[in-house]
């Protein structure tokens, strides 16, 4: 591994762009859901109140921290920065400028199956480690929910890759150059990604394991501060990471349908592409939380057990048969 | 239902469409006990409700009420008869008119007053405006409890202007301080009619697109179809009141059934529905605030001219008088006994959510944990009111009766290490 | 609403009634309160709406009122028990709907109903509420003593 | 204390409101100054659900016997540094319900209160500009609490001690 990869994977088009983007993210679902309320949002934090998930941010690591007395202190300290690390350790595989990411292997998909589990089983156990009340139900329902939309969530990750024959995100990218997207290939399989993604990262209408109406702020309720602070940004985190997600094996990723050839500026180019897809979907979660109400978990469950799931290895088949 | 579960005084009235939930096995360990409040962000007031819970379905519910108790009765008896209707607009900030209403009017009772008819006329106005603010309030904070901001913020925007008419008129947007003993304080302000024309067409329109969207909204309905379920005959015995009775097809309404200001004169349709759930509570309301809207404008074109107040004596002749009105969560009841003299001797309020809690409390069981804010808003609580003066537990198995320590312990069983 | 039905109840279970403007009052003995409760509700179903259970303070003795309502009036039933010894049969088993009510009465006037669960503790009052201070809405209570009791000042 | 800190805790209000035996007209207005027209959220201020996320405390009502405990815990629950306001006149100072029995003589009694907002209720309006006067924004300065309620935790104090 050389300097560059390093620069690479921390800065550009690594960690900190996609912790940046995380921010600009939660500003702009914070602002489309005030737009889409009536309501204006943050105005004051930077221009247009852009730097108000960075205000959040460092208010809260410059706060005190409390360690509830009866919680598993190294899960409780140490957990968030774990918690933090998985969806961070998934963008690098995910293609930015180029088509190949910076980290490609054969089995990349695996690593992303391995990726969202393993930050499910971490606010669980961030959750237990806390033991409140609150955090004991909310891990339940988080553990219930995990259960019924990630079957869904990995047939609808299987069936790009099945498509292009490729397990590999830079492969899958690839393989829907000249706009050859899949999601013109498996609607079906992109419509129960974007479902489930809102199931992964707990926004309405399945926020059930932090409803704050019903169990307070559920499994963070004990957190403050620093770590806190480490599991809000690994929201974000996770919200971009998903959508660029869906765009690399959906919308394809960096590949666009025009300008894919020009010699001077092409990085540029993908960029924009890649920008463009993810906050597009990105806008469509938005609009999706902001328009409807919480489900209850045993109706959530029922959805994806007898509905996404069906769905998703009916697209699944259809793949298969089609190649 | 267990043992324990039919010796609390509720349980007989549980509807037979719930599920069953098997209670025998439960041992009411502290982690089923799940506290509810005192301070919840699904309660705007502080309530405790212990729910004894059997993974996410309430076995049991015990509420801890009296949190908001603060001796209001006891202290209209050290202030004057003009002093309290002020004192009893506090005891709530959403139907504080109300209050007022209900208590001047039993004054009036006892002093054998005729009130101005442009009195009763703009008091029949506020009255109505106060009702189609509580249920816009009510209709928002069930978005907000079912996790549908964007619902709340759409109808609290609304609702802005129903305040706005109400700080027209009265002065004062929550505590409005209009009533007065004889009549109104002030005469309406001039050039109100088209304002009030013009925003009650706008509500009107408004309410009419939520209605149908809190029946179409997928995610609404399934959340409230079936839930808080209560019927008739349940009703019947535990004698609640307003919309929740209603709810239930009873059509049992003050405003027609004792009309009180100028309800004789300006008869409102009473709204039922046959379902009594919480889905059928949010179209009723919907079309009450339709049927104020309404009321409104007729009285507003009926209203005679004339004076609105008379002038009033300081003291108040003995005797004693009972008197309810419609409050916007239903019939707000009154009892005062004057000794004859500047001081009431006993005022005794019982607010719509007093009479309703039991119900409501009913209503929890067999439902789950995320049901618990719907349910609870289907009666519209309004602990202020209730809290005036009581408390209630119902709970009589010593070994589970832990009164308020769960939450405490969980604040006390912190500590704080300092890391910065 | 016949006023015939009132004179039912006082026929049955004895008593004066008085005319009060928008309501009759029957005054009765304790002891027949729950005769007068059982015959409304099984012979005048349309009473059965309770709207509240009043308690206050004559002096001597503490007078208990159960308003029920039904159209344009009020029926009240009221009866007082002596302070020293105030005991009254509750009638929550018939009337459910006045569990609340009578603990409410219980709490802040000191008056035991036998066979209501809610009052066999404190119900109502804060927990601060000092034991040996009077019921707060008896005339002998003192809320600025109450007040330095519960260390509110 | 840099200058990030000090921006993002002026610019980043979380709110976490109590109601100590309130008439629910203040805890009405506080959420009405969440509502479009008022909108908090222009200024950083956000509702959390627990006092745990919480940097400010909304304190309405009178705090009787029964809510007093209740309130100092949720007071001991949140991180340094805290703020508290009292927001309405019961909260000032028990309002119209001054001698009741279960009543005390306000929140500054029982908690150190930084801000106080009179109004029976305040206007949303007025919460808001409260809000902003607490954290320095408004043109008056910065709120420096009281020495004699008690001990208070506003950002420059704590700059002292470091």
């Amino acid at each position: 591994m050389d300097a560059l990869e390093v620069v690479e994977i921390l800065v550009f088009p690594g960690l900190t762009f996609f912790v940046w983007l995380a921010f600009v993210f939660e500003w702009l679902d914070r602002k489309t859901t005030a737009r889409m309320q009536g309501r204006i949002g943050p105005m004051l934090a930077g221009p247009r109140g852009i730097l108000q998930p960075v205000a959040d941010f460092f208010k809260l690591t410059s706060k005190e921290e409390i360690v509830p007395q009866f919680s598993d202190k190294l899960v409780f300290e140490w957990g968030p920065p774990f918690f933090f690390a998985a969806p961070a350790i998934g963008t690098i595989f995910i293609p930015v400028v180029g088509l190949n990411a910076i980290v490609s292997s054969p089995y990349d998909l695996l690593f992303i199956l391995f990726v969202l589990a393993f930050s499910t089983l971490m606010a669980g156990m961030l959750g237990y480690a806390s033991a409140g009340r609150f955090s004991t139900i909310s891990i339940g329902r988080l553990v219930l929910q995990y259960a019924s939309f990630e079957i869904p969530l990995l047939l609808a990750i299987v069936s790009p890759a099945v498509a292009a024959g490729n397990l590999s995100i830079s492969g899958i990218v690839q393989a829907q150059s000249n706009f050859h997207w899949f999601v013109f290939v498996v609607p079906i399989g992109f419509a129960v990604f974007i479902v489930s993604s809102l199931a992964e990262l707990e926004k309405p209408p399945f926020d059930i394991p932090d409803a704050k109406t019903e169990i307070a702020a559920g499994w963070m309720t004990e957190f403050s501060a620093r770590p806190l602070a480490y599991v809000k940004l690994t929201e974000s985190l996770s919200y971009v990471f998903l959508s660029a997600l869906a765009a690399s094996l959906f919308l394809g990723g960096t590949a666009g349908p025009v300008l894919t050839n020009v010699t001077i500026l092409q990085d540029g180019i993908y960029l924009a592409y890649f920008l463009i897809k993810v906050f597009a979907i990105g806008f469509a979660i938005f609009a999706i939380k902001t328009a409807l109400a919480r489900v209850r978990i045993n109706q959530a469950a029922n959805l994806f057990w007898t509905v996404l799931t069906p769905l998703s290895l009916l697209q699944l088949g259809i793949v298969i048969l089609l190649r | 239902m267990s043992d324990k579960g039919n010796n609390s005084p509720i349980s007989g009235e549980e509807g037979s469409a719930k599920r069953e939930v098997s209670a025998g096995l439960m041992q009411y360990s502290p982690e089923n006990l799940m506290p509810f409040g005192p301070v919840h962000p699904a309660l705007h007031e502080p309530e405790y409700f212990k729910l004894i819970l059997e993974g996410e379905v309430i076995v049991d519910a015990i509420p801890r009420i009296g949190f908001v108790h603060r001796g209001i009765e006891r202290a209209a008896q050290d202030r004057t008869w003009i002093k309290n209707i002020y004192l009893f607009e506090r005891i709530c900030g959403i139907c504080s008119f109300a209050h007022s209403l209900s208590y001047v009017q039993a004054i009036e009772g006892i002093l054998q007053f005729e009130v101005p008819k442009r009195a009763r006329y703009i008091r029949v106005i506020v009255a109505e405006l106060e009702r189609i603010h509580s249920h816009m309030l009510w209709l928002g904070l069930v978005g907000y409890w079912t996790g549908f901001d964007t619902l709340f913020m759409w109808i609290w925007k609304d609702r802005e202007h129903v305040l706005d008419l109400i700080e027209a008129i009265t002065g004062n947007r929550v505590h409005k301080s209009y009533n007065t003993i004889s009549g109104v304080r002030k005469d309406l302000p001039e050039n109100i009619s088209e304002p009030i024309k013009r925003e009650m067409a706008y509500i009107q329109d408004r309410i009419r697109y939520y209605r149908d969207l809190v029946s179409r909204e997928e995610t609404l309905v399934v959340r409230t179809r079936g839930i808080g379920k209560i019927d008739a005959e349940t009703a019947r015995k535990l004698c609640p009141v307003g919309p929740l009775l209603r709810s239930t097809g009873i059509a049992r309404d003050v405003r027609t059934e004792d009309p009180y200001a100028a309800y004789d004169e300006i008869v409102p349709e009473v709204k039922t529905s046959s379902q009594g759930d919480v889905a059928s509570l949010l179209t009723l309301r919907a079309d009450e605030v339709l049927e104020s809207c309404r009321l409104i404008l007729l009285a507003l074109e009926k209203m005679p001219s004339g004076p609105t107040k008379l002038t009033a004596p300081r003291s108040v002749p003995k005797g004693e008088n009972a008197f309810h009105v419609e409050a916007p969560r239903g019939e707000l009841f009154y009892y005062i006994r004057s000794p004859g003299g500047i001081t009431p001797e006993r005022v005794k309020i019982r607010t719509p959510t007093m009479a309703n809690v039991l119900t409501a409390t009913s209503m929890l069981k067999g439902y789950t944990l995320a049901d618990v804010p719907v349910v609870l808003t289907g009666m519209d609580p309004c602990f202020g009111c209730m809290d005036r003066i009581s408390v209630f537990e119902v709970d009589k198995e010593k070994q589970w009766s832990v009164r308020g320590e769960d939450l405490r312990q969980y604040g006390i069983s912190h500590y704080k290490t300092k890391k910065l | 609403m016949e006023e015939g039905n009132l004179d039912d109840v006082a026929a049955r279970v004895g008593g004066q009634i008085s005319q009060n403007r928008n309501s009759r009052v029957l005054t009765i003995e304790p002891g027949k309160l729950r005769d007068a409760c059982k015959f409304l509700i099984d012979e005048m179903p349309d009473f059965y709406h309770l709207s509240t259970v009043t308690g206050f303070d004559e002096g001597k003795t503490i007078g208990v009122i159960y308003h029920f309502w039904k159209g344009k009036e009020f029926l009240s039933i009221k009866t007082s028990v002596p302070k020293e010894n105030a005991i009254l049969n509750s009638v929550s088993d018939i009337l459910p709907a006045s569990i609340l009510y009578e603990a409410e009465v219980k709490d802040l006037l000191g008056v035991e109903f036998k066979g209501n669960r809610m009052t066999l503790q404190r119900l109502i009052l804060p927990d601060a509420y000092p034991p040996e201070a009077p019921p707060p809405l008896r005339k002998e209570a003192d809320p600025e003593k109450i007040r330095k009791m519960m260390e509110l000042e | 204390m840099s200058y990030l800190t000090r921006w993002s805790r002026k610019r980043s209000i979380w709110v976490f409101p109590v109601n100590a035996a309130s008439c629910n007209g203040c805890d009405i207005e506080i959420l009405a100054s969440l509502t479009p027209r008022y909108d908090a959220e222009r200024l950083g201020v956000e509702v959390v659900a627990s006092p745990r996320h919480a940097d400010v405390l909304l304190v309405t009502g009178t705090a009787n016997s029964m809510t007093r405990g209740i309130l100092k815990k949720i007071y001991e629950q949140m991180p340094e540094p805290r703020l508290v306001v009292a927001v309405g006149a019961c909260a000032l100072g028990a309002g119209v319900m001054r001698g009741c029995y279960n009543v005390g003589h306000g929140v500054d009694k029982v908690i150190p209160v930084n801000l106080f907002i009179p109004g029976c209720p305040p206007r949303p309006e007025a919460i808001l500009f409260g809000i902003l006067k607490l954290v320095g924004e408004h043109p008056r300065g910065q709120v420096v609490a009281k020495e004699q309620i008690g001990k208070v935790s506003t950002t420059e104090h704590e700059e002292g001690e470091k």
